[in-house]
């Protein structure tokens, strides 16, 4: 089972959480992770802009969360992100993932950001005391995807 | 006709978020000399091209990549999600 | 911040989750994770019994918390943890963890669940088609925990 | 006079959660061999020390550790908490 949303309007986490995998009874763990937009150190963080790929983004992330479901024998998994202006301590967006155990459902949710972060077409742009610059990727973001990788043999 | 599409700094940079245009290039490398040459912008925007990522179809590609048979071509920064 | 909760009533978890670290604007990850009483694999699992040591328990999980918390810089840490008598689908705990970075908030997570598998002073007593047995600890999750030690120089 | 504690199968054997009794043992050790020689059932519950955790006052610790002073031991099955 796989659910994904990519909106512009903001998501009641909340709720979101409380009704994942609700309605399965052999899921014994179930992990989520959200992203908020934080105000950086000593910075005036006035907001995040999300530009997305719109005819890519909703197809790359039901691909991914389809390869982790397999990967891990997910019960549930769900992808919200939001895309548009956010501001200081909005939820950007969430994964949720539920398995049998925990160690399945939480290697699940770090894929799915590790993946997120470096191949969904998002790009983030912050507007800070008056400035706005695009984030920049990380060397680490591209580090983390690397450890899902299959070992050569 | 092949519909090419611009994303982050790269769309700011070429000023525009997508066009259609006529090319006789083979690979999307060839497709990149093609725009560079055209104005000082897109020769802006493509100065550094390991600084790029490119889809074709929606799919996430490589400047190697054959062009024939893609309708749309995207150009953008390394992706910074989630 | 760290909040230990340990009581025998049902807890809100789509309000735990909305609420928790929503007044950190520092915050840029939060992880929870949720263990759910399951239904055994063709058994009729009826219901989870958690015994626990009341004088020893909020003390154990507050200095775990607070370890968690300096470790990996938690902005807020929240445990959850229920005892007594629970049906199959009911949520039997959560922990929460928040952070400037994903990383942290995942490892963090990771950990507490490691620790309250296998330290924290709980016991689960699995009534099924009629008969009652102690679950056993598992070696694997000894094995966890033990990622966590710091490496002999 | 020490408080000790039994709790999950280690209680349902002994039958009782706690009791607290007099004890001329130095080390925890020493209690169990004291336990042991009580009744069968306490022979029972201690017939394998290394399927038991032991708490003193509240503090996990091992078989081997002192109990001068301390006020409150407990012994257990590991833990399945979680």
């Amino acid at each position: 089972m796989v659910r994904i949303v990519i909106q512009e309007a903001p998501f009641d986490f909340g709720a979101e959480a409380d009704q994942f995998a609700a309605s399965r009874s052999d899921v014994g763990a179930v992990v989520t992770f959200t992203g908020v937009v934080r105000n950086l150190d000593g910075e005036d963080l006035t907001a995040m802009e999300i530009e997305h790929y719109p005819s890519m983004t909703e197809r790359a992330l039901t691909r991914i969360a389809q390869e982790a479901s397999d990967k891990w024998d997910l019960l549930d998994c769900l992808i919200i992100h939001r895309h548009g202006r956010l501001s200081a301590g909005e939820r950007i967006m969430m994964v949720a993932t539920a398995a049998a155990h925990r160690a399945a459902a939480f290697a699940a949710a770090e894929f799915l950001m590790d993946y997120l972060k470096s191949r969904a077409p998002f790009w983030k742009k912050e507007h800070a005391s008056g400035a706005a610059k695009w984030v920049r990727a990380k060397d680490e973001d591209e580090e983390a995807l690397r450890r899902w990788q299959p070992k050569p043999d | 006709m092949i519909d090419v599409l611009y994303f982050a700094w790269v769309r700011e940079r070429i000023g525009i978020p997508k066009e259609r245009i006529e090319t006789d290039a083979t690979t999307v490398a060839g497709l990149v000399e093609e725009l560079r040459a055209r104005e000082e912008r897109y020769a802006l925007a493509f100065a550094d091209t390991t600084a790029l990522r490119v889809a074709l179809d929606q799919e996430l590609s490589h400047f190697d990549a054959p062009i024939k048979g893609v309708r749309e071509v995207a150009f953008f920064p390394p992706m910074t999600g989630g």
